[in-house]
């Protein structure tokens, strides 16, 4: 019965507090499990309110970064001077551990910046410069001044026309449907 | 001090009352987007393209004759292309510090600041990393210092500063492109939704990467951009630590010190602050900025140039008195240097602009005047490029055996390389104003959102 | 507003991404490639004679210091003057048309212009002599000489490859007096390395330092 | 093989000789295409193109040496050359050779680049037509058809100073031949005045040779017997023989130097008193009052003076027959023969100095070249040979020799170069390099040495034998053949064979003999006393360019001046009082004005020069010298007269306010106190052995972080003895033609990126009137924990398990720390492409065995590392270990006084240990704690202590 081409039922709201108890709302009366709020500034409480979500990896992902770029780094000098080719350098010893730590430490910086960025990207399913949200005529303000809610079709409680019902009731500025 | 900003942060507000999201939107946008070009900038963009293309023959002509073209020699083997090379990095710590560290301490004011300060750090330090590569006898095998399998079987020799400052400016480069970018995806698909011409949307659209402002990426997002914080002051000190190495592992009197690294760091954050306002202040007048980075942001940014800068002066007279205080006769033969020798001028002119100029800055009329401030500022960069010329130079022209000092003279190429290099960053800076929001608008948002919720 | 990108436009971006790092790596080995030398392995090289190491060494049984006459005394082999080639081509095959620029430089005085098949940079100081002093083996580095009709380098003759036998001498050492055979096998090679490092007083640590071949 | 043996030259023709050039520059091609790092394409295809047939004795890729002898002012220097595969490359002295010794001057190390000069004359000029020799031959038969009939008046010819016995026979053959034809000889730089003061003293001229080695007090007048021209070499060697307190029982010979300007004796003196040329005179009047050997009138010295002369004599009294007086060859006759007197007087004749015949060929009554310049003016002269000289450009000018070739009808000159004689000739005849030609020359002692050639001609060169030979119409004209005919009575072919693989010619010294004085004559002889005029003018031969004939040689261009460690150019040196008088400093360029001419020239400070006298050297502003030598500095023979050439009377000195641009390699003389180079008395030594490290911070090396590294097989080391150093710099050069160090050229100097690994550091210590000088060479440390290597990133300077600190070129990106990081700035850095990559016969000239720096590769001193590993290899095949002296550095092999020592500094036994064992070691800059290989042996003096407290 559901349209396969329906992505989503979209309303716009003026305000960020509107969104909010859209939000909350559309949650209680509907059971709606996917929902996602689009807004111009990090809304708090926003990411809460759309309900439960497992953590964010990102920190673990950065540590990861840090340990492999610094002790990958400190490793590969290690291999190189000691085992590798071992070579009288103004008579210091051939493992001179304190001097291999200042690359082995940048590299850890590096390590942990590039793994966050991608795990960021990656877990936000970005690059994506295809989206059907971008067929939205007003959409364009969602990264401006508008705050948008949107119910997905993929929810099994999805059902468009009480969908469309429910949102009318929370004034928002427009809705309508998202087509795929 | 800090308390003191504190204490004035609470009293004036960062920005006018009447600003909204729309306003902060077209207003910032509108600069990229619909400004027409200025004669200003017009010919402020020649002149650093001529510049720039005087950089470029001089490199052509660098790789054809050799690094002799310079007036380097033996005693002098370093001189303009290396303080050239710590002065431009060292200008890139300013951003880092003002968009990383304000952040972590939650300084609401840096945020009309850090978008133009992040840039500034990014281009600087693009182009620094120039100078160490071409001041090589040899440029075309700069990457023998990268470790890669090869088959002469050899390796970096792990133990030398500049191996150390090589991993250091890669690490500080990348980071800092990461850092800026990233922090300019929610700006970006702004601008792509803005654009007045599909092509222009599409090259907003490429580069946001598909923003779309949900609420789980914005967490994420806030989560990264803290984290980028975290790390990227660590990382500043840590660099600025290296490049103070790459003298001070040396056993030449005036660069064997113990002092370099905290000292570096002050210097860079001196001439880093010198240069935000130097940048800014002229930026800020041309785009009408002024509801964004208001007087309050001058003057706490001039607080902190005072801050450093006497940090700065601290470590200049430390360095003489330890040399004085050793009784080493090499280190006291280079201080007399410094005070009498052949190149005293440049000592001397640099604790004027260092130590003497920024005391102005005391008066509480100095720092609220935009004027004032850019002289300062100018007076500043001047000094600590005399600075650095002074610690390379006047240390290596008279070491320890006197049957080989000598003088260094520079050359036509070496003025031309430094004049170049700068123009070379502000053809890439000139370039950013019409490219990118010049101030954070999400960041402006933020400051909004904030207001009304404290409204509320 | 509208879409910008059509919905392929992320796939064939990364597919575009793919291709480039692929390239990369391509252009990298061809480049090596190229710094590698002027005669590529196991390629002869056109020469002024067609000479044969496998006529004269395989099947004539010359020995290798008949003509390479330096090779125990000097860094350099030696190549021998045309009188040592008349020796025997004043009587031999004088009629053969592949002769002829020999006899031809013999009479004019004008010598021949042999292309160099073993070629090693400026910066580098090979000594044969001490090699043959210390147990290697002319095939080890010449290959099957006496197999080759026009000669071709059989090794790459980068410093890796210098360097994988001065780190490990044992594995390659043979007795002074098989040094110019080209048959020679040991029965355990490691063992008789081991007991020719000691006999020949190869002081392994020295190998591996720039002096030794770097001046 | 020790790199010095020579090899048995096998049967004499085939040295070398077989090659014709073409073969031999296709020999090269291997080689040459070796020329340079490799840059960023791949390495071109190589050729090897072996010999047609291969030189007797040659084994392709291994140096072969060869005895020969080298001529300076036509006085014999017995050499070794290096020969590889056919090409001459390095010269080292002959161990046998009495000039020699073992070690050679600048001038030997120079010779090499000499023969290989792309400037050299390679053809027959007629005017301005290239021609042939044939052509010559045809117009030489005409000539001497006319010499025929008249007995060859009008022929005349001009040579330098000859000792060659197969020359001089020659010569009395074509004075047989042509009775009417005359001999001159032209010297700029010889030794007439001497040779006159000797007829002075004995009434015939005599040679006299010094045995330093044999004095206990020496008196120099003037003479800088360390850089004489005939055997400096030898005397050097014999004067430090005698200054080696451990080898002479804890004494010291003591010398006293009297001199106008500063020489290598006198900054070795222990009492040097500066005194015009003109108050030398006076000096030696006095002197010899004292010693009642002439009765001259009394005429007034200063009170310290006449103290310092007291002393002095008291000294030479106390040491009859153990002392020696010498006189400069500046120095007018009958002050020569005042010496002589004072020697005979004091007994020295026999033990310290003896007499033989003139060693070098005299052409006789009227062969001077004023004579020939009369003969000339006269019209008397038809054709004009002149073999070697150059007098358009170095005869004295008041002659106007110039001016009289106008009425010379045919002038042929033989010449290494198209010179400004060769330019002015008829016919241009390009002579073959003494390394190219067979002759054979006498050493100061009259050792004869038989001159063989190391490569055929280059160019059309021959020598002066063969073109005399074809002038006496001889049937044979091989160079060969003409020197072996002349020893045919004298030496059997084995004798041959021996002489020349020894490159002596046995038991052929001059015997001594004691010509007897005529006391009256000498009284007679004494001109009235003249006094001194307030300024006078020195001419002096350049000490790195002679008198002009090594102006086109970029090595001794760039050679620091010993003294003034100017190079490129020459300046007049004058006193500080003179410099504080008229406000003078460096590179100001003042007029000198003598009678009506004038010259226009920088001036250069130089501490203790006599106040009075302006020194000026003579050989540059040469005109046609080749792309080298053509323009530099300034032309002094102008000033230079028959009547005064050494020393010209009362000249003017006017500031003109124009400035000229010097180029030195040290600016800086004052050691600002830092015990770089330590100096001590031998009382001070005697009383306490060590008290040179006394005040060292650390005894021995400072304690270190990190454990030691296992020694390797060898320890090298090397021990400069500061006593021992006489700052001749021929280890400069000898290491620049060794390692293929390239030439800057005069604005690099300027900018300070001269490229010598081993330089001679100056300082001055004292009053700048007559300050006390030093000399320090300073090649790389090889310290043991080397600043330099800990800096590099890249590993492109290391340490090997020998304690060698390498430098690997190859590797090197020039990052140029490693040279900030160096205490000692030893190092050298290719800042532009400094080696020449066209000229192929430098390329030719270049040692194989050393790689070739491209630009932007930083590179030092190495020790030498190519003989090290040469010897190595040796000793290696036979699995034995390196003998001690095996391995000679370059710079050690060259040293005149054996300063420099090298070796394993493990060993027990060997020399340097033993010299580093010595009280007097010491390193530089210890507190460092680099741990330097190279040490330094503390100089010492041995003053009189009577006048030691008031110098």
């Amino acid at each position: 019965m559901s349209d396969p081409h329906l992505y989503g039922v979209l309303a716009e709201f003026a305000t960020a507090e509107q969104l909010l108890a859209a939000v909350a709302r559309a949650r209680t009366e509907t059971r709606h499990a996917v929902l996602e709020a689009y807004s111009p500034v990090p809304v708090e409480g926003l990411v809460e309110a759309l309900g439960p979500r497992k953590a964010d990896r990102i920190p673990f992902w950065m540590l990861l970064g840090a340990i492999a770029g610094g002790a990958g780094t400190f490793a590969l000098e290690w291999y190189a001077a000691v085992w590798d080719y071992p070579i009288n350098v103004g008579g210091r010893p051939t493992g001179s551990w304190p001097a291999f730590l200042p690359p082995a430490i940048e590299m850890a910086v590096l390590g942990a910046a590039l793994f966050g960025v991608l795990a960021m990207l990656i877990s936000n399913g970005l690059p994506r410069w295809h989206h059907p949200l971008f067929e939205v005529e007003s959409f364009g303000r969602a990264s401006n001044d508008r705050f948008f809610l949107l119910l997905r079709a993929i929810d099994p409680k999805f059902d468009p026309r009480r969908a469309r019902e429910i949102l009318q009731t929370l004034t928002p500025l427009t809705v309508r449907e998202v087509r795929l | 001090m800090a308390a003191q900003m504190r204490s004035e942060a609470a009293a004036a507000p960062l920005m006018d009352e009447g600003e909204t999201y729309t306003s902060i939107t077209s207003n910032v946008s509108a600069i990229t987007l619909h400004r027409r070009f200025g004669r200003l900038w017009l010919t402020g963009f020649t002149v650093a393209l001529a510049l720039a293309l005087l950089l470029a023959f001089g490199v052509g002509w660098l790789l054809a004759m050799g690094v002799g073209i310079w007036g380097l020699n033996i005693p002098v083997a370093w001189s303009f292309a290396i303080a050239d090379y710590v002065w431009w990095i060292a200008i890139g710590m300013g951003g880092t510090f003002i968009s990383a560290a304000l952040y972590l301490t939650r300084r609401d004011w840096r945020n009309s600041l850090n978008r133009y300060a992040e840039t500034m750090t990014v281009f600087a330090v693009s182009v620094s990393g120039i100078f160490p590569i071409l001041h090589l006898g040899r440029p075309w095998f700069f990457y023998w210092l990268f470790p890669y399998p090869d088959v002469m079987n050899v390796w970096p020799q792990w133990r030398s500063s500049l191996e150390w400052d090589f991993f250091a400016i890669i690490a500080y480069l990348l980071v800092s492109i990461l850092y800026w970018y990233v922090g300019m995806i929610p700006d970006l698909a702004t601008l792509r939704d803005r654009a007045p011409t599909l092509a222009r949307a599409r090259w907003y659209g490429f580069f946001a990467l598909g923003w779309r402002g949900e609420a789980r990426h914005w967490r994420r997002f806030e989560t990264v951009s803290l984290l980028l914080a975290g790390l990227a002051v660590p990382l500043v000190f840590s660099v600025h630590s290296m490049v103070a190495l790459d003298f001070s592992e040396g056993l030449v009197p005036g660069w064997h010190s113990t002092i370099f690294p905290p000292f570096f760091v002050a210097g860079a954050l001196f001439s880093g602050f010198a240069m935000v306002l130097a940048l800014g202040i002229p930026m800020r007048k041309a785009f009408h900025l002024e509801p964004y980075i208001t007087e309050r942001h001058l003057v706490n940014m001039a607080k902190m140039l005072l801050a450093v800068g006497l940090v700065v002066d601290y470590s200049y007279l430390s360095e003489i008195f330890t040399a004085f205080y050793s009784m080493d006769p090499y280190e006291v033969a280079l201080a007399k240097n410094r005070f009498f020798g052949a190149y005293a001028w440049v000592f001397w002119s640099t604790i004027l602009c260092n130590v003497v100029l920024i005391q102005l800055l005391w008066v509480p009329r100095v720092r609220a005047n935009p004027r004032a401030l850019v002289a300062i500022s100018l007076g500043v960069l001047v000094g600590m490029w005399l600075e650095r010329f002074m610690l390379i130079v006047t240390t290596l022209y008279r070491d320890f055996v006197p049957s080989s000092w000598g003088m260094f003279y520079p050359t036509f190429w070496d003025i031309a390389f430094l004049a170049g290099s700068m123009g070379l960053f502000f053809v890439l800076y000139l370039l950013f104003v019409r490219l990118v929001p010049v101030v954070s608008m999400f960041e402006l948002r933020k400051m909004v959102r904030k207001r009304e919720r404290e409204l509320a | 507003m509208t879409q910008l990108f059509s919905s392929r436009f992320g796939f064939f971006l990364r597919l575009g991404l793919i291709a480039a790092l692929g390239l990369a790596i391509i252009a990298v080995f061809a480049w090596r490639g190229v710094m590698a030398g002027p005669a590529a392995l196991n390629e002869p090289l056109e020469q002024p004679v067609p000479f044969s190491h496998k006529h004269h060494v395989g099947d004539d049984g010359l020995d290798c210091r008949y003509c390479h006459s330096s090779v125990e005394s000097s860094a350099f082999a030696g190549i021998p003057p045309l009188s040592t080639c008349m020796t025997c081509h004043s009587q031999l095959y004088t009629d053969q048309a592949a002769l002829a620029p020999l006899v031809r430089a013999f009479e004019s005085k004008i010598p021949l212009h042999w292309q160099r098949v073993h070629h090693l940079p400026d910066f580098v100081y090979f000594n044969h002599s001490i090699h043959i002093a210390k147990g290697v083996g002319c095939v080890t580095c010449h290959g099957k000489i006496d197999t080759m009709p026009l000669t071709a380098r059989v090794a790459p003759l980068t410093m890796q490859w210098c360097l994988g036998c001065h780190r490990a001498p044992q594995r390659y050492l043979r007795p002074r007096d098989e040094v110019f055979n080209l048959h020679w096998q040991a029965k355990d090679q490691l063992a008789t390395g081991a007991r020719l490092l000691r006999e020949y007083h190869i002081d392994t640590r020295r190998l591996t330092e720039c002096s030794v071949c770097h001046r | 093989m020790s790199p010095l043996r020579p090899t048995p030259p096998p049967d004499s023709d085939a040295v070398g000789l077989q090659l014709d050039r073409r073969d031999f520059l296709q020999t090269m091609a291997a080689s040459l295409a070796l020329a340079g790092l490799t840059g960023c394409s791949h390495p071109p295809q190589e050729e090897i193109v072996p010999y047609v047939h291969a030189p007797l004795g040659q084994i392709d890729g291994l140096p072969r040496f060869f005895a020969t002898a080298l001529l300076r002012n036509g006085y014999a220097h017995g050499v070794l050359v290096e020969n590889h595969m056919g090409r001459p490359t390095k010269i080292e002295g002959n161990p046998q050779h009495p000039a020699s010794l073992g070690g050679t001057d600048i001038f030997a190390q120079a010779a090499v680049l000499q023969l290989w000069d792309p400037d050299r004359s390679q053809a027959v000029m007629r005017r301005e037509d290239v021609t042939s020799w044939e052509a010559f031959g045809a117009e030489l038969l005409k000539w001497s058809a006319r010499f025929d009939q008249t007995h060859g008046a009008g022929l005349r010819v001009l040579t330098e100073t000859i000792t060659s016995p197969t020359l001089s026979s020659q010569l009395d053959a074509l004075r047989r031949k042509y009775p009417q034809a005359h001999w001159h000889v032209h010297q700029p730089a010889g030794q007439e005045q001497a040779l006159a003061g000797a007829r002075l003293a004995f009434g015939e001229p005599v040679s006299s040779r010094l045995h330093l080695d044999r004095a206990k007090v020496i008196l120099s007048l003037d003479a800088d017997f360390l850089s004489d021209p005939a055997a400096g070499v030898r005397y050097a060697r014999d004067y430090i023989a005698g200054r080696s307190p451990e080898h002479q029982g804890n004494t010291m010979a003591r010398l006293y130097v009297v001199e106008a300007t500063p020489s290598l004796t006198g900054a070795m003196a222990d009492h040097r008193l500066p005194l015009q040329c003109a108050q030398i005179e006076i000096f030696a009047r006095h002197l010899a009052r004292r010693l009642g050997v002439a009765n001259v009138v009394e005429d007034g010295l200063d009170a310290r003076q006449t103290r310092w002369l007291d002393e002095l004599t008291r000294d030479l009294q106390a040491h009859r027959g153990e002392a020696l007086i010498t006189v400069g060859p500046a120095q007018a006759p009958w002050v020569h023969a005042l010496g002589h007197a004072l020697n005979a007087t004091l007994g020295n004749v026999g033990a310290t100095i003896e007499y033989s015949n003139p060693v070098e060929a005299l052409p006789g009554e009227s062969g001077s070249l004023a004579d020939l310049v009369g003969a000339m003016r006269a019209g008397s002269v038809d054709t004009l040979l002149v073999l070697g000289a150059n007098p358009v450009y170095d005869a004295p000018a008041d002659l106007q020799f110039a001016a009289a070739l106008e009425k010379v009808p045919h002038l042929v000159h033989l010449g290494l170069y198209r010179d400004e004689t060769g330019a002015r000739a008829e016919w241009h005849l390009p002579q073959a390099h003494s390394l190219e030609t067979w002759s054979d020359a006498l050493a100061f002692d009259g050792t004869a040495t038989i001159v063989q050639p190391l490569i055929a001609p280059l160019y059309e060169g021959r020598s002066a034998h063969e073109l005399l030979a074809a002038l006496l119409g001889e049937s044979q004209q091989r160079g060969r053949e003409i020197v072996r005919r002349h020893w045919q009575e004298r030496l059997d072919d084995a004798a041959w064979a021996a002489a020349l693989q020894t490159g002596v010619v046995p038991n052929t010294a001059l015997p001594t003999r004691s010509p007897s004085l005529h006391g009256d004559a000498l009284e007679r002889a004494l001109p009235p006393l003249q006094a001194a005029a307030a300024l006078e003018l020195l001419l002096r031969p350049d000490p790195t360019i002679d008198d002009g004939r090594w102006a086109n040689n970029g090595w001794l261009q760039e050679l620091p001046k010993p003294l003034t460690q100017l190079t490129w150019d020459n300046a007049a040196l004058i006193s500080p009082e003179l410099a504080a008088r008229m406000d003078l400093s460096n590179g100001d360029i003042v007029e000198i004005r003598l009678r009506e001419r004038a010259r226009r020239v920088p001036v250069w400070i130089m501490p203790g020069q006599a106040a009075g006298s302006i020194t000026l050297h003579l050989g540059y502003g040469r005109r046609r010298a080749g792309r080298v030598g053509d323009g530099r500095g300034f032309d002094a023979y102008p000033l230079r007269t028959t009547g005064e050439p050494w020393c010209a009377r009362d000249v003017q000195l006017a500031k003109t306010g124009d400035r000229y641009e010097l180029a030195g390699t040290q600016h800086h003389f004052n050691m600002e106190g830092r015990d770089l180079l330590r100096t001590g008395t031998l009382a001070g030594y005697l009383r306490d052995p060590h008290f040179v490290t006394r005040a060292d911070r650390y005894p021995g090396a400072p304690p270190s972080l990190y454990p030691d590294y296992p020694p390797g097989k060898y320890a090298w080391g090397m021990s400069i003895d500061l006593n021992a150093c006489i700052g001749c710099k021929a280890c400069t050069i000898a290491c620049q033609a060794e390692n293929n160090i390239p030439v800057v050229g005069k604005e690099q100097v300027r900018r300070g990126r001269e490229m010598h690994w081993i330089r001679v550091d100056l300082y001055h210590e004292g009053p700048a009137e007559n300050p006390r000088t030093h000399s320090q060479p300073v090649p790389c440390m090889m310290c043991e924990h080397a600043p330099c290597e800990v800096v590099c990133p890249v590993d492109a300077t290391v340490h090997d398990s020998e304690g060698l600190n390498v430098q690997v070129y190859n590797r090197c990106v020039g990052t140029r720390f490693c040279s900030n990081n160096c205490p000692y700035k030893v190092r050298r850095f290719n800042f532009l492409q400094y080696v020449d990559k066209e000229a192929d016969t430098l390329k030719a000239q270049r040692n194989p065995e050393v790689t070739v720096r491209r630009r932007g590769v930083m590179e030092k001193c190495t020790y030498c590392i190519q003989r090290i590993e040469a010897a190595h290899i040796e000793a290696d095949k036979g699995s034995r270990r390196i003998r001690d002296g095996e391995v000679l550095t370059a710079c050690q092999a060259v040293c005149p006084t054996q300063a420099i020592r090298f070796g394993d500094v493990a060993d027990r036994q060997s020399a340097v240990a033993e010299a580093k064992a010595s009280p007097r070691n010491y390193v530089m800059l210890g507190e460092l704690n680099t741990r330097p290989r190279t040490s330094y042996l503390a100089r010492l003096r041995n003053p009189n202590p009577a006048l030691e407290e008031k110098t």
